[in-house]
């Protein structure tokens, strides 16, 4: 299955688009996604604290993605 | 009240968001960019947000905060996009009964914001320089955000 | 900048006191008056005060904060004379590099002021009577502040 | 040698006056003086708390008065 992930900040820059898409298996975890992102965007290994979130919300490695989900690839954050 | 804005954060909104008769104590947190960060000169700060997600993560925040300290009301401004030096990025107010739980819901929601709501800051150095801000000297929430790839 | 007054509290001006280019953080407390104490109706408060020696106990707590937490600024203004319900009574404001050090002297300025500045409230409540306050419930500063009378 | 004490708020009400004059013995402390305080004004025995200012400070208990200094009755505090 394929899913865009949305990226923000310094990920943006450092993939240079808004959202990437990525080819999933099915029934895919976020674990999964996380190690696919990193081997096909080297340039990501830089943040080993990001985070993933699953319809605008952290979820935990062992979530199973649908494929419809909004998904986005949070990088530390520094508001305030 | 949350509120995510473009505009300039006017301090006496914030603070009539929250006063009532009811409260005896009203705290108020500005974060305002500064300029000087470790010798370095800011000319000034942009932020890009991942807007509804914050918007969420925000009123999670305030809820959590009403509860767990009886407050009597709270409110969270977020600036985005370009800030100038000296300019208000954030404010948070809260009320409540008595001071203590005043201090300690803004300090909380303060270090809850630097931890969990997707927004970033980029800081403009007056050498021309851009840095998106990403800080890697916390610890992430959860064993599970670490990931190794050989 | 300390100031004891009679005239309504400007949150505003109180913030302009302390803010600045080199700080990234402000907090300010407001001490409002409460409508309601224990289930007893307040309709004002009337502030008295020891004008000279609450000026210098103030300036005093100001310059400790100041040093201990290496605050950029320090304003404290309190009310005098009679104020009303939902009033600003004290304003507490302070302004650091970072945010932790404002929370915290913010927080220890309120606790000094209440346990050692001379200024005293009086309750004005709905039935007419009048109480002034003077807690008891907090223990003295130091033994020798205790008198034994037979 | 005769000092006045200055009176705040509900101890003001307490002895109806701004300021009380106390003879004092030549050299007496501050202990001594807080002792007749309650002595001669039984309804001051309220605060067993109170503090007494010297010249605007507050002073231990076997602080020597001399009979120029400036004297207030600190009933316990409530500004904020």
């Amino acid at each position: 299955m394929k899913q865009t992930v949305k990226m923000f900040a310094g990920a943006r820059d450092a993939v240079d688009c808004r959202e990437i898409e990525m080819s999933l298996p099915e029934g895919a975890t976020v674990g999964q996604l996380r190690e696919l992102l990193h081997l096909q965007y080297p340039q990501l290994r830089q943040w080993p604290t990001f985070r993933i979130a699953v319809d605008q919300r952290y979820v935990a490695d062992d979530f199973i993605l649908l494929g419809k989900e909004e998904l986005a690839y949070i990088p530390p954050v520094s508001g305030g | 009240m949350i509120h995510l804005t473009e505009n300039t954060i006017e301090p006496l909104e914030v603070l009539a968001a929250v006063q009532s008769p009811l409260a005896g104590a009203v705290v108020l947190f500005l974060g305002t960019t500064r300029q000087f960060t470790d010798g370095r000169q800011t000319v000034q700060l942009s932020y890009d947000c991942y807007l509804g997600m914050a918007e969420s993560q925000l009123t999670e925040l305030k809820n959590a905060a009403m509860e767990n300290w009886q407050l009597t009301a709270c409110c969270i401004v977020h600036r985005l996009g370009d800030v100038g030096i000296g300019q208000v990025s954030v404010a948070v107010a809260v009320s409540s009964v008595h001071r203590q739980a005043a201090f300690a819901a803004g300090e909380w929601l303060m270090d809850q914001i630097k931890i969990s709501v997707p927004i970033w800051k980029q800081e403009h150095w007056t050498d021309g320089r851009r840095d998106w801000i990403h800080p890697q000297n916390e610890p992430p929430p959860s064993s599970e955000d670490r990931i190794h790839v050989e």
